[in-house]
C-alpha cells in the first residue's frame, strides 16, 4: 500500500515563534512499523516538532511527505485523518467531561442522517479501550477525578481511538513509574506489530533502549542525526544530545551527618495518607519514593502548610511545629520545591530576578518600599550562584529552558534560610546535562547542612542519590530502606502490594 | 557547569519604551483636548477645565484599588452599592444626631467592612469567583441602603461638608488635590512596596505565589477592602456634591470605573499594567464626556462613542500584535 | 430692579458670543423619553419664538448625578437660564446655586428641585388638584364603594409621592369610607416589574375594584394586565399617562378616562418663564406677572417655602378625545 | 494543589447508564444540586401559600411561568457563554435594540406577518451577537469588556433608532402583541417557546458535536486547540446563540409589554446571570445543565411573583433578593465540599 518505505518523511522544517526559532532546517525519516525515539535536551525543539506534524504549528519552512505524498495540514483535523494521533507531553484533558468524551473529542462517533451523537456506542468503545490498557475506571467518570497516571491512561485510549497510522508519543512515560512503563511498552510492541508507526519522545534512556530501533537527536533547534538504536554507545548520544561528554551523573558524595532536625509522627490526612513517620537529620538525604499517587506529594505538601494534616505531629528542631501557610514554613526553615515548576513554582511572565527574590521580598525593603539595588544584587548572585545560563537576570523565565527555569526554582530557595529543603521530582523533565548540574547542587546543600527530602521515581536517581529512602504505597510508609541495603528490588517490592504480583496486573485482572 | 556571569543592566530600547500603552492614552488625551478646543471655544478656559475635573474625578477614587483587584483577576461589581450604603450610613447617623464628622468616620468605616467582607467571601469560597460573590453583594448592599433611608432622602449636612466637592486650595480643587495625594499613595504602592510586587505576583501566577510564601488571602482581602474604603471615600465626595443622599446613587458607577481601568492597559489576563495608564485613563474619559457635553452631544450619541472606545481600546493592543507576529513570519 | 441688572452684568458673555444670541437650556430626567422629548420640544419652540437658542440636554440614566455634570457644562458654557426636570429635589442644589452664583437663572419644571435651588418651579398642574382629581375619578368607576390600590413609580419618586399624599387626605372624607386604599405598589417604572406588581395586586386582592396608576410606565403595564386577563369592566383603571400609550386601553374602556396635562405646553411654558427670568420681568417673587406666548398671562404664585407657575389644571383623555391626541405625545 | 472531583457537565452519561448498579459519586452530586434547589423552591413556595393562599392557584403559576419564559430564554443563551468561560453584559441592550427595531417595523407595516416581525428581531439579535462574537473570538477582547463595551454601543443604537420615542400599544397590530398573549392547547406561548427552545438546546449541547465543543472549549481552551477544535468558532457561535435569543426575547418582550423604549430591560443581564449562578453553572467554565438554568430562572421568577404577594415591603425586597442568591450560591459551595470530603473519607488508606 506504500508508495514509499517512509511511513512519514520531514525535509528542511523550520519553525519561528516571536522571538525563537525552535525548529530550524530539521529532517526526520520514520519508516512504517517502525519505533523511532526522538531525544534532546529541554527546548531542543521536540515537542514542537510534534506540533508541526500534527497541525498544530505550522511551518515556515519545509516539505513534509506522507507514504512519499506530499501533504500540509492547515489544522490538527488535517492530521487526524490522515492517521496520525499524539498523546501530547503535558496532558490534555478537559476535567469537566467524562472519559468518554476526552477519549472521542474530536472525532466523535455520530449518527450519518441525524447527526446526533452515539453515546452508547462511544461508552462502549471507550471501555474496550480502557480495558485493553488494563484500566479499572468506569468511562463515564469525570476526568478531572481520575490521577495523573489514569489520565495518562486516557491519553493513550485517545490515541488508540482514532485507529492511527502513525502515532506520536511525547514523554509518556514522564509520569509513569517503571511497572506502568512496562504496560506502554507492550501496548507499543503491540501497535508496532499491527503495522502503526510510532514516534516515542523521552528522556529516560531505559524508555529508547526498552523499545526503539533508531533513534534522531535534535539539539538547540537543529538535527543532530539519525542512528540504530544497537548500534549508539550511550555516551556518543549524550554527546549529540548535549554537545559535550558529561562524566558522571551521580557524583561520589561524602555524607556528613549531623543531629536529627524533623521528625514526623504518625501524620495523616484523610483520603491521602496515613502513619507517615520517619526522621530526618542535617546533611542526610532522604528519599521518598513510590508508585504514582502513593501520597508523596501530598506529605510534602502537607509539611509545608499548602494543605492540613489531621493526624500525628511534626517536630522540627525539637519544637512541635505548626504551619498554617507556606509563608509559616519558610519563617521555620522549611522550603519546598514543588513537583510543577511551572504552575507552582515560577511567575513564567517574569523575569529571573524578580522569581529569586519573590519569596524574600522584606529583605530588600526599607520602610515598605523595594530597595531595587540590593534585590538586584542578591538576584544576580544567586543566578549565577546556580548557573542559569541567560543574558541577564531580566531575561524572562519563560524563555528559560525547563533545566534552567528548575535552577532559577532552586535559587529561590537559597534566598531564605532554610534547615530544611524538601525536593519534589526535582529532575522531572529537566535533561541531562541540567540533571547533573541539579545533582551536583543537591550534594553540595547536603554537604552545607540542610536536612533534604527528595522526592523521586527514579530509581537509580533514588539509588544514586540518597542516604536512605522510604517508600511509600497507597499513602503508608512501607519500608525503610538504610542505603547499604538499597537495590532495585528491595524498592520495587516495597512499593507494590505483596499480595498481587504488580499493581497494573491486578486491575487487569479484573477488567 | 562553567560559571557565568549575567549582566547588570536591562537592555534599553527606545522602541519598547515608546511602545508602551500610556503613551498611546497620552496622545490620546491630546487628541481629545485639540478636538474638544477646535469644537468648543470654552473647552481651553482654566476654570472650566478646572471645574471639569471637581465633575469626574468622584469616583476616580475607585479606579485606584480596583487596578490592584483587576490585576489580581478579580473584579468587585459592589463598588457602587458600597459609596451608596456607606453614604446612606453617614447621613442617616448624621440625622440621629451624631456629629458630622463622626459620621464621616462611620461612613469609612461602614465602606471598609463592606469591603472586607467581599474579600473574605472571596478567599473563603474560591470556588465561587469575585464575579459572583460581588454580584451578591452588590443587591444586599443596596438593599440595605433601601431598608435604611426607605424613599427618604437624606440631606442638610453642615456647610463645611459640601466644600469637600466643591471647593478649592488655593485655587485648586480640593477633590483634585485629595485624589492626586491618593493616586501617588496608590502608585507607590502597587510600584515600590514588597505588597505591590505581591500583586502582580499573585495576578501572574497565584499558586506560585503561595507556594512562595506570598499570603495570597491575606493580600486579597486587603485589597477588596482597600477598595470598600476607597469606595467610602468616593460616597463622602459624591454625597457632598450633591448636597443629600438616596439610595439609588452612584448606579452603574461599577461600570464605568471597571471600563476606566481597562482602558487603563490593566489586563487581567496576566497581571499586566501600571497605575499612571489608570489615572490616564480617568482624565481621557472625564475630558473626552466633557468636552461633548460642552457642544451638547446627545446623550446616546456619548454612549456609542465611549462604547467604541472601550472596545478600539482594548483591541488596538490585540490586533498590533497579531499583525507584528505576522511581520515576523 | 436691582436683580435684573446683577444677571445681565454677571453674564456678559452668554450675550455676547454665539452671534449675540443668548442660550436658554432644558436639561429633561433622561433621554429616550417621548413625555420629555415633547417638553423639550416645547421649551424649544418658546426659546426660538422669542430668537434666542435653545439646548436640550438629558442624560441616558436618570440619576442626579448626571444631572449635575450638565449643570456644570452648562456653566461652562455661560448660558442665561436653565430649566431642569430634576432626578431629585435636593441633590442638586449645591450645582444649581453655583449655577446661581454665576448669574444663570435657573428654573425647575416638571419634577422640582427644593426652594432653595430655584428662582421658580414651573408645575405642570396642582398636586391636589391631581390627588384629589384621581381619587373621585375611581370611585365614580367603581361605583362609590370598594377596594382601590395604587401602582406607582419607585418608592423615591417625589411627585408620585407628593400626589399619593393628597389621595390619602381626599381619602379621609368620610364620603369614601366605602373605598378602601389596601396597598400602594411600587413598580419603579419598569415593564416587567409594574406587571409583576399588578398582577400580585389583582391576586392578593380578588376584590379589587379599582387602580389608579399615577405614571405612564405603571398605567400601561396594568393596561396590559387588565386587558390579558379580561378584567375590563371588572377592575378600574386610572391614573395618568401619555395618550399614545393609553390609546389602545382607553379606546378599549379597560382605562374608562385618565389624566395629563400637555408636556409640549409645560415646556412652551417654561420657555417663556427663563426668557422673562433673563430678560428680568420677573424676579420669581410672589405677584410676578407675564406674557407667556399663546398660554397668556401667567402669575407667580407661592409653593412652600418657594414660588411657582401654574400651567391649570390636568386635561382628561376618554374615548371621545384620545384618537386626536394620540398621535400627538 | 489538589483538583477538585468537578461536577460532570453534561447529561450525558446520566440516561445511559440506567441500570448500572454503580453511580459515580460525581454524578450524585450533581443530583444533589439541582435537587437542593428543587427543595429550596418547594419549601419556598409552601412558606408562601401559608402567607397567601392564591398562590398556588393554576393561574398564579401560570402567570409565574409566563413571566419567566423571557429570562429563561436569555438565561439558556448565557449558560453557553459562561460555560467557555465567558460573559455577556450586553444582552439587555441587544434585547432592547431588536425589540425596538422590530416594533418599528411592525409599527410602519402593520400588516407584517408575526412570524416575519420575530425573524427580523432574531436577526438584529443574530447580528449584534455576531459583532461580539468577532470581538471575543477573533480580536481577543475580554469578554466582559467586549460586551460592556457593546452594551454601551446597542443601548445608544436603540435610543438613535427610535429617536426619543416608545412604541406603543396602539401602534402595534394585533397579530403581532397576540404573540406574547396568544394561547397553544391553554398554554401561553411564551411558555411554549422557552420549553421549545430547552429541548432544542438541550438536544443541542448533549447531543451534537458542536454543543459539546462548547464544553470542552470550556472545560480546557488548550486542548481544545490542540483536539483540532476551532475554538474562535466555538466561541462565535457561542455568542451568536446568544445574540440570536436575545433578539428573539426582545420581540416577546416588546410584544408582551406592548411597548417598546429606548431603556428597554436595561439591567437585564444581572438577573441572567443571577438564574445561571442559582443554577449551577460555574463562571470558571466547563460545567451547566439546562435542567439547573430552569431552576434557576423558576427560583428567581417565584422571588419576583412572591415578594409583592406576600405583603414584603419594598424597601426590602432588594435585600431579600440578594440574601437568597448569595445563600443559595454560598450552601451550594458547602455542600458541594462536604461530599467531596465525604468521599475521600471513605477512600481507605
Ligand atoms: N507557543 C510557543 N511560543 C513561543 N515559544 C515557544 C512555543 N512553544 C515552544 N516554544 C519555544 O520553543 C523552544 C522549543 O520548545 P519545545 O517544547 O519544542 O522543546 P522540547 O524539546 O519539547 O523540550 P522538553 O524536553 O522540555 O519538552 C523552546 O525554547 C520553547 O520556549
Ligand atoms: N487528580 C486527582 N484528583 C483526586 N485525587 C487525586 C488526584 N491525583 C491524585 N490523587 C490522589 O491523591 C493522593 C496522593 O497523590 P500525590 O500526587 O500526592 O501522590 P504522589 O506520590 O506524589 O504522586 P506523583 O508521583 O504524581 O507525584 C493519591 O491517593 C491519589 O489517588
Ligand atoms: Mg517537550
Ligand atoms: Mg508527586
Amino acid at each position: 500500500m506504500a508508495d514509499s518505505e517512509y511511513a512519514l518523511e520531514l525535509k528542511g522544517i523550520t519553525k519561528i515563534f516571536p522571538g525563537i526559532k525552535a525548529l530550524d532546517d530539521v529532517y526526520f525519516k520514520l519508516k512504517t512499523g517502525e519505533i523511532h525515539a526522538l531525544m534532546g535536551e529541554n527546548g531542543a525543539g521536540k515537542s514542537t516538532f510534534i506540533k508541526v506534524i500534527t497541525g498544530v504549528h505550522a511551518p515556515e519552512e519545509g516539505e513534509m511527505y506522507l507514504n512519499g505524498r506530499q501533504v500540509a495540514f492547515n489544522h490538527p483535523t488535517d492530521a487526524q485523518k490522515a492517521g496520525i494521533a499524539a498523546i501530547y507531553q503535558h496532558v490534555t484533558c478537559y476535567p469537566d467531561l467524562s472519559v468518554t468524551e476526552n477519549i472521542f473529542m474530536g472525532h466523535e462517533k455520530i449518527r450519518r442522517r441525524t447527526r446526533c451523537i452515539l453515546w452508547d456506542d462511544m461508552h462502549k468503545e471507550a471501555e474496550r479501550l480502557l480495558g485493553e490498557l488494563g484500566a479499572g475506571f468506569d468511562p463515564r467518570t469525570p476526568m478531572g477525578a481520575l490521577s495523573v497516571a489514569e489520565q495518562q491512561l486516557v491519553e493513550i485510549a485517545k490515541a488508540l481511538s482514532v485507529d492511527a497510522k502513525i502515532i506520536i508519543m511525547d514523554e509518556p512515560t514522564a509520569a509513569l513509574t517503571s511497572n506502568e512503563s512496562e504496560e506502554l511498552y507492550r501496548i507499543a510492541e503491540r501497535l508496532r506489530d499491527n503495522g502503526a508507526s510510532i514516534i516515542f519522545i523521552s528522556h529516560r534512556f531505559e524508555d529508547m533502549y526498552r523499545l526503539a530501533s533508531k533513534v534522531t537527536v535534535f539539539r538547540d533547534s537543529k538535527y543532530i542525526g539519525t542512528w540504530n538504536v544497537d548500534e549508539i554507545a550511550n555516551s556518543d548520544l549524550i554527546v549529540a544530545m548535549v554537545g559535550r561528554e558529561i562524566s558522571q551523573l551521580f557524583p561520589k558524595k561524602e555524607a556528613n551527618i549531623g543531629e536529627e532536625i524533623l521528625r514526623v509522627e504518625g501524620l495523616g490526612k484523610a483520603g491521602y495518607f496515613a502513619d507517615v513517620s520517619f526522621s530526618l537529620r542535617r546533611g542526610e538525604i532522604l528519599g521518598l519514593t513510590g508508585l504514582v499517587g502513593a501520597g508523596r506529594t501530598e506529605v510534602c505538601q502537607t509539611l509545608f502548610g499548602v494543605e492540613r494534616y489531621d493526624k500525628g505531629k511534626v517536630i522540627f528542631k525539637g519544637k512541635e511545629l505548626k504551619v498554617r501557610n507556606p509563608r509559616d514554613a519558610m519563617r521555620q526553615g522549611i522550603g519546598y520545591l514543588s513537583e510543577d515548576r511551572q504552575k507552582q513554582g515560577l511567575v513564567l511572565q517574569w523575569d529571573i530576578g524578580r522569581n529569586i527574590t519573590l519569596s524574600a521580598l522584606e529583605k530588600f525593603s526599607g520602610g515598605g518600599a523595594i530597595d531595587k539595588r540590593k534585590e538586584l544584587e542578591v538576584a544576580k548572585s544567586l543566578a549565577e550562584k546556580v548557573g542559569v545560563k541567560a543574558k541577564s537576570v531580566f531575561d524572562l523565565v519563560s524563555s528559560l529552558s525547563g533545566g534552567n527555569q528548575q535552577k532559577v526554582v532552586f535559587a529561590k530557595l537559597l534566598t531564605a534560610e532554610l534547615d530544611v529543603l524538601i525536593l519534589d521530582e526535582p529532575t522531572k523533565g529537566v535533561d541531562v546535562g541540567a540533571k547533573s548540574a541539579i545533582y551536583e547542587m543537591i550534594n553540595e546543600l547536603a554537604r552545607s547542612g540542610y536536612g533534604i527530602v527528595l522526592v523521586s521515581s527514579e530509581m537509580p536517581e533514588v539509588i544514586g542519590m540518597c542516604d536512605r529512602v522510604a517508600v511509600m504505597r497507597e499513602g503508608r510508609i512501607t519500608a525503610m530502606l538504610d542505603r547499604e541495603v538499597l537495590t532495585q528490588e528491595a524498592i520495587l517490592k516495597a512499593s507494590m502490594d505483596d499480595t498481587a504480583p504488580g499493581a497494573l496486573e491486578g486491575r487487569r485482572a479484573e477488567a | 557547569m562553567e560559571p557565568r556571569v549575567l549582566a547588570n543592566k536591562k537592555e534599553f530600547t527606545f522602541k519598547s519604551f515608546f511602545l508602551q500603552w500610556e503613551w498611546l492614552l497620552v496622545v490620546l488625551i491630546l487628541a481629545v483636548s485639540v478636538m474638544n478646543a477646535s469644537l468648543s471655544e470654552y473647552f481651553l478656559e482654566y476654570d472650566n477645565l478646572r471645574d471639569a475635573t471637581m465633575g469626574f474625578l468622584d469616583k476616580a477614587f475607585i479606579v485606584l484599588p480596583m487596578v490592584f483587584i483587576i490585576l489580581m483577576g478579580d473584579i468587585d461589581i459592589s463598588v457602587a452599592s458600597i459609596v451608596t450604603l456607606s453614604s446612606v450610613i453617614m447621613a442617616d447617623l448624621f440625622n440621629h444626631g451624631l456629629p458630622m464628622g463622626w459620621a464621616m468616620v462611620a461612613g469609612l468605616a461602614v465602606g471598609t467592612i463592606c469591603g472586607w467582607i467581599n474579600g473574605m467571601l472571596v478567599v473563603r469560597f474560591k470556588e465561587l469567583s469575585s464575579v459572583i460573590v460581588t454580584l451578591a453583594t452588590m443587591i444586599i448592599y443596596r438593599g440595605i441602603a433601601y431598608i435604611l433611608l426607605k424613599d427618604q432622602a437624606s440631606g442638610k449636612f453642615p456647610d463645611w461638608f459640601q466644600y469637600l466637592g466643591w471647593e478649592y486650595i488655593g485655587g485648586i480643587p480640593f477633590i483634585l488635590i485629595a485624589f492626586a495625594v491618593c493616586a501617588i499613595g496608590f502608585g507607590w504602592l502597587l510600584h515600590k512596596t514588597v505588597f505591590g510586587r505581591r500583586v502582580y505576583a499573585i495576578g501572574n501566577n497565584a499558586t506560585a505565589s503561595r507556594y512562595s510564601g506570598v499570603q495570597v488571602d491575606k493580600i486579597k482581602v486587603l485589597v477588596f477592602t482597600l477598595a470598600g474604603l476607597m469606595s467610602a471615600v468616593t460616597a463622602m465626595f459624591l454625597t457632598s456634591r450633591m448636597g443629600s443622599t438616596r439610595p439609588n446613587i452612584a448606579s452603574g458607577y461599577e461600570l464605568e470605573v471597571i471600563a476606566m481601568v481597562v482602558l487603563g492597559g490593566i489586563s487581567t489576563a496576566g497581571g499586566k499594567g501600571r497605575m499612571i495608564g489608570a489615572i490616564l485613563a480617568v482624565f481621557l474619559i472625564g475630558f473626552l464626556r466633557y468636552g461633548l457635553g460642552l457642544v451638547n452631544v446627545s446623550a446616546q450619541m456619548l454612549l456609542i462613542i465611549l462604547g467604541l472606545l472601550l472596545i478600539l481600546s482594548v483591541a488596538i493592543p490585540q490586533l498590533k500584535q497579531r499583525f507584528a507576529s505576522m511581520r515576523r513570519i | 430692579g436691582n436683580n435684573n441688572n446683577a444677571g445681565d452684568s454677571a453674564s456678559p458673555a452668554a450675550s455676547g458670543d454665539a452671534g449675540g444670541k443668548k442660550k436658554f437650556a432644558i436639561i429633561f430626567k433622561n433621554t429616550g423619553n417621548p413625555y420629555g422629548e415633547k417638553q423639550m420640544d416645547g421649551y424649544k419652540n418658546a426659546i426660538e419664538e422669542l430668537g434666542y437658542e435653545a439646548i436640550l440636554k438629558a442624560p441616558d440614566q436618570p440619576t442626579a448625578e448626571a444631572q449635575i455634570a450638565m449643570i456644570e457644562e452648562l456653566i461652562s458654557q455661560k448660558v442665561a437660564a436653565i430649566g431642569i426636570a430634576a432626578n431629585d429635589p435636593d441633590a442638586l442644589q449645591p450645582a444649581l446655586e453655583k449655577a446661581m452664583k454665576a448669574g444663570i437663572k435657573v428654573l425647575s419644571l416638571d419634577s422640582a428641585v427644593n426652594a432653595k435651588s430655584r428662582l421658580v418651579h414651573v408645575n405642570q398642574a396642582d398636586p391636589e388638584l391631581i390627588g384629589r382629581t384621581l381619587i373621585q375619578g375611581v370611585v365614580e368607576m367603581i361605583g362609590g364603594s370598594g377596594e382601590i390600590a395604587i401602582l406607582s413609580a419607585t418608592s423615591q419618586a417625589t411627585n408620585q409621592n407628593a400626589w399619593i399624599e393628597w389621595m390619602k387626605k381626599e381619602l379621609e372624607d368620610p364620603k369614601y369610607k366605602d373605598v378602601k386604599l389596601v396597598k400602594v405598589a411600587y413598580g419603579d417604572d419598569l415593564r416587567d416589574k409594574s406587571v409583576s406588581e399588578a398582577e400580585a395586586l389583582l391576586k392578593s386582592y380578588p376584590d379589587l375594584k379599582g387602580i389608579i396608576a399615577p405614571t405612564t410606565v405603571g398605567i400601561a403595564a396594568a393596561g396590559k394586565v387588565l386587558t390579558d386577563k379580561g378584567l375590563k369592566g371588572k377592575v378600574q383603571l386610572t391614573g395618568l399617562g401619555l395618550p399614545s400609550e393609553m390609546a389602545e386601553y382607553i379606546e378599549s374602556g379597560i382605562c374608562p378616562w385618565m389624566y395629563l396635562w400637555n408636556p409640549i405646553d409645560v415646556g412652551y411654558l417654561s420657555g417663556y418663564t427663563a426668557a422673562a427670568l433673563v430678560d428680568g420681568k420677573i424676579t420669581g417673587k410672589v405677584g410676578d406677572k407675564f406674557t407667556a406666548g399663546t398660554l397668556g398671562d401667567k402669575e407667580v404664585i407661592q409653593d412652600g417655602e418657594g414660588t411657582q407657575i401654574m400651567l391649570g389644571a390636568p386635561f382628561k383623555f376618554d374615548a371621545s378625545n384620545i384618537a386626536e391626541w394620540k398621535t400627538v405625545y | 494543589m489538589k483538583r477538585q472531583i468537578t461536577e460532570s457537565a453534561g447529561v450525558p452519561g446520566a440516561q445511559i447508564n440506567i441500570g448500572k448498579p454503580a453511580r459515580s459519586v460525581s454524578e450524585m452530586i450533581g443530583k444533589f444540586r439541582e435537587l437542593g434547589l428543587l427543595g429550596f423552591i418547594l419549601l419556598l413556595s409552601v412558606g408562601v401559600q401559608l402567607r397567601n393562599p392564591s398562590f398556588l392557584t393554576w393561574e398564579n403559576i401560570s402567570d409565574i411561568a409566563t413571566n419567566t419564559a423571557i429570562l429563561s430564554i436569555l438565561a439558556v443563551g448565557m449558560m453557553l457563554v459562561i460555560i467557555t468561560r465567558g460573559i455577556d453584559l450586553s444582552i439587555g441592550a441587544t434585547l432592547a435594540v431588536s425589540g425596538m427595531i422590530s416594533a418599528l417595523l411592525v409599527s410602519h407595516y402593520p400588516g407584517i406577518h408575526p412570524l416575519l416581525a420575530i425573524a427580523s428581531g432574531i436577526g438584529i439579535g443574530l447580528i449584534c451577537g455576531m459583532v461580539i462574537g468577532c470581538l471575543v473570538a477573533w480580536v481577543n477582547i475580554l469578554p466582559i469588556i467586549a460586551t460592556l463595551g457593546m452594551m454601551n454601543v446597542y443601548r445608544g443604537l436603540t435610543f438613535e433608532a427610535s429617536g426619543g420615542k416608545w412604541v406603543s400599544a396602539h401602534q402595534m397590530p394585533t397579530g403581532f402583541k397576540a404573540i406574547a398573549t396568544g394561547t397553544l392547547f391553554g398554554v401561553n406561548n411564551l411558555i411554549l417557546i422557552a420549553v421549545a427552545i430547552y429541548i432544542v438546546a438541550y438536544y443541542f449541547i448533549s447531543h451534537t458535536r458542536s454543543g459539546r465543543r462548547i464544553y470542552a472549549v470550556g472545560s480546557n481552551p488548550d486542548s481544545a486547540t490542540i483536539s483540532g477544535i476551532r475554538s474562535g468558532r466555538v466561541l462565535w457561535l457561542v455568542y451568536t446563540i446568544m445574540g440570536g435569543l436575545s433578539g428573539l426575547a426582545g420581540v416577546l418582550w416588546v410584544s408582551k409589554f406592548a411597548s417598546a423604549q429606548g431603556d428597554t430591560a436595561s439591567g437585564y443581564e444581572l438577573s441572567v446571570i443571577a438564574a445561571c449562578v442559582l443554577g449551577g453553572v460555574s463562571i470558571a467554565g466547563g460545567v451547566g445543565k439546562i435542567s439547573g438554568i430552569v431552576l434557576g430562572s423558576v427560583l428567581l421568577g417565584i422571588l419576583n411573583n412572591a415578594l409583592p404577594m406576600i405583603d414584603v415591603s419594598p424597601f426590602w425586597q432588594m435585600f431579600i433578593q440578594g440574601t437568597i442568591i448569595l445563600i443559595a450560591v454560598l450552601i451550594n459551595a458547602l455542600v458541594k465540599r462536604g461530599i467531596d470530603r465525604n468521599h475521600l473519607m471513605r477512600r481507605k488508606i
